[in-house]
């Protein structure tokens, strides 16, 4: 069951992470342009919106986009995990708040705008984009970290462990941090889905990655015009961040699967030796039944 | 924390500071926009003697610092100012934005929290079996469709092939209530992403909290499966989850700008839009009022839930 | 063995439960009848709690489990051994309770459901000894002693009409007087035909109530039979340890307190204190739940006694710096004490060391129970990382925590065994002041012996070392030479504990100390509405 | 329902009567009606709905006359006399010389900024007056033969004298105003008495949909019977499948490449005419324009009045272009080049370019701008940037664009013997000899000018299949251009 969930979730990471790794080695030389959004003709996905071989840029284009949301996601947690720890384990108020607050102002101006305003006025490179849709991300992230941190972060284990003078960063990463776990990955996995879409839109409007590069989510972005034309030209790319975002969440969900201590199938009741007691009673606990460790 | 009431003033009190800084964060950074209002008006007719016409016109030519503090000045007696361009009072601006948008949101949060709370519970409950796999692909692909491919693709299918819906609410702006088969769409889209990123928000937090021991306990008092999961396990997952909800509202109220301009449902993102294209600094401000205050009082309400359901953060050393 | 077989209402026959290999329990066979109390004594860790969650249909995870367990339909009601896993940290103590009254209310009118539900719930907590129900009713799990927490879970089990129950120590957090309450409760409990199962270390409840004993020893049913059989003739050289040192003429030699242990205050012009408190009172956001003026821990073993709820655990937690909000005055060795354990330096933290009530939440969940004990030396004392591990290993086989024990993770020790590592963790810091909350409550007569030896001779090798016994037991406070007594948050009196046992002042003392045993008759609490 | 083209006259008897509701991109709440201000094609089309200009371009730019009936200059060529017709505004009061010179007063305001203002620069309004009723003297700067061109201008429209607020705006075009909402509606019905015979519809109705796929999407699901601007791709989707109809206006945008001729490298000659032979243009056509437009031949105005069109068809030559940049000692030559998304297929034709450039050994780097200020900072910094234009006469172009004293210069040509051959056309009364003029002019700019124009956009429009009387030759801008009067439903 569970190596089945692994499989599943594997395989459907594979497809675009091999993609994204060894596409460029397979994309060769660029062709001669065609028009725009036509099908056939030697390309066998098509032309994309300005008449280049779209499965060529499909090969091309998984690299910026998975090292791109990865770099910003990564960067966006590993500044909010500790800020948003720190939130959740002070009881200084004045540093939540000195924390928190700042932070709020940017989560009040919509993170499109934000991008926007600031990409015009710095005119950031790729690397800048993706740390910019970092800090973006990094109000949002932080608040994610402390409401998911908030409980472990009252338990008494965390008492204990600073009776014990343990360290800051062991009780955050280690107790705190892994209490919250399966809700952090759920929400880096959705994070890295946004953050995405964020860098394909920042290059649509005029920053980061240029606004024909071989990027996938550029090419969604890009392409919509001739969605009902050529659909493999969203269709592709569109698919294969599913296939990212959908296999890195599956994975995360399987690795984190055999954390709840759950009864397996079969073990709940006494698989009795001898025939099943007529006398017994009690009602086969329901498939949620759960044990208490 | 000592009690919650003085907590949630101080927190208005802090709120009102940082809708300062939102608008000062807001007003620096358009004025630090490459072009002005003027330039913007001239467009492809960059004329520069136009230009220092349309600046002067415009109180362009004084220094930024003085316009802030007079714009300031009026909002301190509740007038937002006028629009650069074209004069009109910024009130009635955010006025005519706030209704379809308001409109929107509430309806997709009516949807969003029942569906997403109930999807996310569902999945939790059936954690690794078929039904979770289910809705965490489904979720996750939706998920990863950007708005614009899903609303053309439900423009196409549903409104142009099937002819069951308006394709778009065109014409029908200053009175989106008259025609609530036009909000059908939108809200479908608005609704995609939110209820995907949020039911899994509710799955992770409610697989941990059904495992808890006092969950069992409560199960073996026999107390029904739905009032177990719903009253008693959720909240010890809602933290999180209330937290992406207020981003989530956060978001619907400023303007989802794909779903305005697809679907033609002039709403605030739409002013947004058009206010940073026209540089129409007063009318930005303006909404970044409404979005500081706005930010303030939902950070405010999804901190609240989290102080309600954990209970213990207060207290513990 | 008198058992009706006709009338068994549940029954575990030759239950293995197995976790790599190794068997918890092993060929346990358990009959329970309804109106007979069947208690489970045997040393901590021989398997008490894993038989009794096998009438739960509750096993260790990845166990393999062989046997029969058969339980009727209705909910088994079960009051375990921590109390604070069956509380729902995100709801008030009302929300579970109402929820479970609610079938009981339904054949009412919808108006008169309200009330009902009310009464009802309102009469479980008295009849579970928590006589002002109000007030708990909106507290978190988190506000209340552990003493109320564990009454909280009883009083639940009893608003659910369960037909069995099994009782995991029901009794550890409680004071001598609630104890005798307690012990009331379940024997009038049974008197209306349910089953109890009782495990317990508590030989005198378990005297008290029992129709039948089992013995258990390292998972295996070594001895059964009614109580006086097994006190007068125990066969099994297990049951003799276990009943002999847990017998009133035994413990009436207390560990010669006075002998070899520094006197007493009155004998000797007082020594320093180590930790002088002054003017302290402590609040739960606004409710004052603890004042005592003046309080000073002296070199020796002081033991707080008190009522549950008394505010005892507050005492310790304020000394610990585990609760901030309280205005008194904290001077170790005449130095100011922060209040916050966050601004104590290491040292600081060292000499103040708390054994928490709750060991079972006091313990991380995903690291070994060794890791955790030796991070103390490491943290406090500069301990390179092996050497402080062996320290940990030398101090847990001490306690009794041997084998492959200390590598095991919190989910896969009992009660007693996390007990005791919990106060391996403060002993590992080398504290000055050691404050041990209710250490023994999880702990069988043998294993409690050892321990209290232990901490005996801590203090003979240490005369500086401050011991603060926060407890309910007799037995363990007859270890102190200083008593203090807490009433509703108020220090009675404090002094020296000869005195204090033979000519007490307050009432209370008298009956905290002097308390005969549980009393074999139930307590006048009427009648559980529900059966009538 | 016929299969004849619906836009030509011959697409049956009009039909009176019904509403056509026609979808634009808007501006949002800056909308206005008041046509001295107008500036997006929606404002544009409003005002041309409403009011009226003494004269409007046709299909060829050349000035067709409207509200003026004729205009006669003197000798000298800067006085104009030009006489009205009978025309009446909305609320019955005829249209006056003094209604005339208060609107071209009030677009010349110093203290205002209207669009019009710059082409009506050559006018001395304190001199010019009202003749009678219905005549105006114009008094002009300086001689100015295309003086009926300034009539035509962006924006010069004739209101009633005294009129300054414009929330339910009379004017004497073909429909009156019924109700306003900025960014949002704008509804108007027939005036009955429009000079020109009053509208078959009823009914106009502007909305506004800022998406291209909204517009689309309103027209398909039958909410708007016109859709203003729909990108090449929609246009190829829905040609000829028989759901809606296609309007493509030839001519309409010039799209080009702009280089600064001043500053290094397109300072030297050869290194622009290198450029120019870089290019591939239908390779340009078919990516940035998908296929709608025509190729460029590094002029302006294909196809309108004095175009030069005898000149050669420029095509790419790699290898001489590589020559030339040799000669001009400028191989591996870098460049920036500017562009935005501000318009259609500008990103799109700089990807292409830069790849085409690359052939020749010339980078090209692409440099995204932000799109609200583009055209500002485009003007005068950087050295090479996307360009375009929409319609308007060659004189325009070359006044607004390509003289000393020109506003937006963007190729900074400023050379003071082409200034004196645009002083002579302006100065020549013989339509042929100042063709010639033009000629001598475009020729110039051809050999070693600054815009590299590689092509001519169409403008789509999407009609629904009731629709008839759409110009299908108007390009954007002109006269037949989203002309709902003579538009109507069968
Ligand atoms: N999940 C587990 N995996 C492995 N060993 C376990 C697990 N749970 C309990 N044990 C071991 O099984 C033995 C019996 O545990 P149990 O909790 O039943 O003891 P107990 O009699 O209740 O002890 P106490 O009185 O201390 O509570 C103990 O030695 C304990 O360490
Ligand atoms: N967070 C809280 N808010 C309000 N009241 C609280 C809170 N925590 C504890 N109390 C109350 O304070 C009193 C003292 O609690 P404390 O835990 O110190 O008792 P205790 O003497 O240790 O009892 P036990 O023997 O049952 O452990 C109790 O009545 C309890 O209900
Ligand atoms: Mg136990
Ligand atoms: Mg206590």
């Amino acid at each position: 069951m569970r190596r089945r969930r692994w499989a599943c979730a594997l395989i459907v990471l594979a497809v675009p992470l091999l993609l994204a790794l060894l596409g460029p080695l397979f994309a060769g030389e660029p062709g001669p342009r065609g028009a725009s959004f036509t099908t056939g003709g030697g390309h066998g996905a098509g032309t994309d919106f300005v008449g280049r071989d779209v499965w060529r840029q499909v090969l091309l284009g998984g690299r910026p986009v998975v090292l791109a949301a990865l770099a910003a996601t990564a960067l966006a947690y590993a500044v909010a995990l500790p800020l948003g720890l720190c939130g959740a384990l002070t009881h200084r108020r004045w540093l939540d708040e000195l924390l928190t607050r700042p932070l709020d102002v940017l989560l009040a101006v919509p993170s499109l705008l934000l991008v926007l305003l600031v990409a015009a006025v710095v005119r950031p490179g790729a690397a800048g984009i993706a740390l910019l849709v970092a800090l973006v991300n990094i109000p949002d992230a932080a608040r994610a970290v402390r409401a998911a941190a908030a409980e472990a972060a009252a338990r008494p284990v965390v008492e204990a462990l600073r009776m014990q003078g343990e360290s800051w960063a062991r009780t955050a990463l280690g107790c705190v941090g892994r209490a919250a776990l399966r809700t952090l990955a759920a929400d880096a996995g959705v994070r890295l889905t946004g953050v995405l879409y964020l860098v394909a839109t920042a290059s649509f409007l005029g920053v980061g990655a240029a606004p024909d590069a071989a990027d996938w989510a550029v090419m969604v972005d890009r392409n919509r015009t001739g969605m009902f034309v050529q659909p493999w030209a969203v269709a592709l790319p569109a698919l294969l961040i599913v296939a990212l975002t959908m296999g890195t969440n599956l994975l995360f969900d399987a690795a984190l699967a055999g954390r709840t201590p759950r009864p397996a199938p079969g073990r709940e009741r006494p698989p009795a030796p001898e025939p099943p007691p007529a006398d017994a009673t009690y009602p086969a606990p329901g498939p949620n039944e759960k044990d208490e460790p | 924390m000592t009690g919650l009431r003085p907590w949630l003033l101080r927190r208005l009190l802090l709120g009102a500071g940082q809708t300062v800084a939102v608008v000062l964060l807001v007003f620096a950074l358009t004025e630090a926009l490459p072009g002005d209002a003027a330039v913007a008006l001239a467009g492809d007719q960059p004329d520069p003697a136009r230009i220092a016409a349309l600046r002067e016109t415009m109180h362009l030519d004084r220094p930024a610092a003085e316009r802030l503090v007079d714009w300031a000045a009026g909002l301190a007696h509740g007038d937002l100012g006028s629009s650069l361009v074209s004069g009109r009072p910024v009130s009635s601006y955010l006025a005519d934005g706030f209704g379809p948008t308001l409109l929107l949101a509430t309806l997709t949060l009516l949807l969003l929290v029942p569906l997403a709370g109930g999807l996310g519970v569902l999945a939790a409950r059936h954690e690794g079996r078929l039904v979770d796999r289910l809705i965490s692909a489904v979720t996750l692909g939706v998920y990863a469709v950007p708005e614009f491919a899903l609303g053309v693709l439900l423009v196409t299918v549903v409104a142009l092939r099937l002819e069951w819906l308006p394709p778009t609410a065109v014409g029908h702006g200053d009175d989106l209530t008259a025609h609530p088969a036009v909000l059908v769409l939108p809200v479908l889209v608005l609704l995609s992403r939110p209820v995907c990123s949020l039911a899994r928000l509710v799955r992770a937090g409610m697989i941990d909290a059904l495992a808890a021991p006092h969950i069992a306990h409560a199960r073996r008092y026999g107390i029904p499966g739905a009032r177990l999961r719903y009253a008693h396990a959720l909240p010890n997952a809602l933290a999180p989850a209330a937290q992406q909800l207020a981003r989530t509202v956060d978001w619907l109220l400023c303007g989802v700008i794909v779903v305005e301009a697809l679907f033609v449902i002039p709403g605030l993102g739409t002013v947004l839009m058009n206010a940073v294209a026209e540089r129409d600094v007063p009318v930005l401000q303006g909404l970044a009022v409404v979005f500081a205050v706005t930010g303030v009082v939902l950070n405010l309400a999804a901190d609240t839930v989290i102080y309600r359901c954990t209970p213990r953060a207060g207290v513990a050393a | 063995m008198t058992v009706h077989t006709a009338h068994e209402i549940a029954r575990i026959r030759d239950l293995r439960v197995e976790v790599d290999g190794r068997a918890l329990v092993d060929g346990v066979s358990l009959r329970l009848a309804p109106g007979r109390i069947t208690a489970l004594i045997g040393a901590s860790g021989s398997g008490k709690t894993t038989t009794g969650r096998a009438l739960l249909h509750a096993y260790p995870p990845g166990a393999t489990v062989t046997g029969e367990v058969s339980v009727p339909d209705t909910p088994v009601g079960y009051v375990p051994q921590h109390p604070a896993t069956a509380l729902n940290p995100a709801r008030p103590v009302a929300a579970l309770l109402q929820d479970i009254a609610r079938p009981q209310v339904r054949h009412l009118p919808r108006r008169a459901r309200r009330p009902a539900l009310r009464h009802r719930v309102l009469d479980a907590l008295a009849r579970a000894q928590l006589p002002d129900g109000e007030t708990l009713l909106k507290r978190y799990p988190h506000q209340l002693s552990g003493g109320q927490q564990q009454r909280v879970v009883l009083a639940q089990a009893l608003l659910a009409g369960a037909t069995v129950i099994v009782a995991d120590e029901p009794t550890t957090g409680q004071d001598a007087l609630t104890k005798r309450e307690i012990t009331g409760r379940l024997a009038a409990v049974a008197r209306q035909g349910i089953a109890v199962l009782l495990l317990s270390h508590d030989l005198d409840v378990v005297r008290a109530l029992a129709d039948e004993v089992h013995v258990l020893h390292a998972g295996r049913l070594v001895e059964s039979g009614p109580p006086e059989l097994l006190r007068h003739a125990p066969q099994h050289p297990r049951t003799r340890a276990l009943l002999t040192s847990a017998d009133p003429t035994a413990a009436a030699a207390p560990p010669a307190p006075s002998s070899a242990l520094p006197a007493p205050s009155s004998a000797l012009p007082a020594p320093d204190a180590v930790l002088r408190v002054r003017g302290l009172t402590a609040r739960h956001g606004s409710s004052r739940v603890l004042h005592v003026p003046e309080l000073r821990l002296v070199p020796g073993c002081l033991a707080v006694v008190g009522r549950s709820g008394s505010g005892k655990t507050t005492l310790g937690r304020c000394l610990a710096g585990l609760h901030r909000t309280h205005d008194g005055q904290l001077r170790l060795d005449g130095a100011a004490l922060p209040r916050s354990l966050r601004d104590r330096t290491r040292a600081q933290l060292a000499a103040v060391q708390y054994v928490f009530q709750d060991a079972h939440a006091s313990f991380d969940t995903h690291r070994t129970i060794l890791d955790q004990v030796a991070r103390s030396a490491v943290r406090l004392r500069h301990r390179p990382r092996a050497e402080a591990t062996a320290d940990a290993v030398r101090t847990l086989r001490s306690l009794g925590l041997t084998g492959d024990l200390p590598h095991r993770t919190l989910a896969e020790l009992s009660g007693g065994e996390l007990q005791r590592a919990a106060l391996a963790r403060a002993l590992l810091a080398r504290p000055r002041v050691l404050i041990c909350d209710e250490i023994t409550s999880g702990l069988d007569p043998v294993t409690r012996r050892g321990l209290l030896t232990l901490l005996e001779g801590l203090l003979r090798a240490d005369p500086d070392l401050c011991l603060v016994l926060i407890t309910h037991d007799r037995d363990t406070a007859a270890l102190a030479t200083t008593l203090a007594v807490l009433d509703a948050g108020r220090l009675v009196e404090h002094g020296p504990a000869a005195r204090l046992r033979t000519a007490p002042r307050h009432p209370l003392t008298a009956g905290l100390l002097q308390v005969p045993g549980p009393a074999p008759q139930p307590s006048p609490v009427g009648p559980d509405p529900q059966h009538q | 329902t016929g299969t004849a083209p619906s836009g030509d006259a011959a697409g049956g008897r009009p039909r009176r009567g019904g509403t056509l509701r026609a979808a634009f991109a808007g501006g949002g709440a800056e909308e206005t009606l008041d046509p001295h201000r107008a500036n997006l094609f929606a404002d544009v089309a409003r005002a041309k709905a409403l009011f009226d200009k003494l004269a409007d371009f046709g299909a060829d730019l050349s000035a067709r006359p409207r509200l003026a009936t004729s205009w006669e200059p003197n000798a000298g060529l800067d006085r104009w006399t030009v006489r009205l017709r009978k025309a009446v505004f909305h609320h019955g009061k005829p249209v006056t010389a003094r209604d005339v010179l208060y609107s071209y007063r009030r677009i010349a305001d110093p203290r205002q900024a209207f669009r019009a203002k710059a082409s009506l620069a050559p006018l001395d309004l304190t001199a010019s007056r009202a003749v009678d009723e219905r005549t105006v003297e114009f008094v002009l700067k300086h001689p100015t033969a295309e003086f009926p061109n300034l009539l035509a201008a962006f924006g010069a429209y004739i209101v009633p004298d005294g009129t300054k607020d414009f929330t339910a705006p009379v004017g004497s075009g073909p429909f009156r105003f019924v109700s306003f909402t900025p960014g949002r509606s704008a509804v108007f019905r027939r005036h009955e008495d429009y000079w020109d015979g009053p509208p078959h519809l009823e009914r106009l109705e502007f909305l506004v949909a800022n998406e291209e796929s909204a517009r689309l999407n309103a027209l398909l699901g039958g909410q708007v019977e016109y859709a203003h601007e729909l990108t090449p791709t929609t246009a190829r989707t829905h040609e000829g499948k028989g759901q809606i109809e296609i309007v493509r206006l030839r001519n309409s945008t010039m799209q080009s490449f702009a280089m600064k001729t001043d500053r290094p490298p397109f300072d030297d000659r050869r290194v622009r005419e290198a450029f120019f032979l870089l290019a591939d243009r239908r390779e340009l056509v078919a990516g940035a324009l998908s296929g709608a437009g025509e190729i460029g031949n590094d002029l302006f105005g294909k196809g309108y009045q004095y175009y030069a069109d005898g000149l050669p068809q420029r095509r790419p030559d790699p290898d001489r272009a590589r020559h030339l940049l040799k000669k001009a000692g400028a191989e591996g030559l870098r460049v920036t080049l500017d562009t935005s998304a501000v318009a259609a297929g500008f990103t799109e034709a700089a990807a292409i370019f830069r790849d085409q450039a690359a052939k020749a050994g010339v980078r090209v780097k692409v440099a995204m701008g932000s799109k609200d200020s583009y055209w500002q900072d485009t003007l005068d910094s950087g050295t090479l940037c996307c360009y375009r234009s929409g319609a308007m006469p060659l004189e325009s172009h070359f006044s607004q664009r390509l003289l000393s004293t020109s506003t937006t210069n963007a190729t900074h040509w400023r050379h003071k013997d082409f200034d004196a051959l645009y002083q002579q056309a302006q100065s020549t009364r013989n339509t042929e000899d100042r063709a010639a003029v033009y000629a001598r002019m475009q020729r110039r700019l051809y050999t070693e000018g600054g815009f590299l124009v590689w092509g001519f956009a169409d403008w789509i429009v999407g009609t629904a299949r009731t629709v008839r009387g759409v110009d299908r030759r108007a390009p954007a801008n002109t006269l037949d251009w989203a002309r709902f009067d003579r538009v109507w439903l069968t």
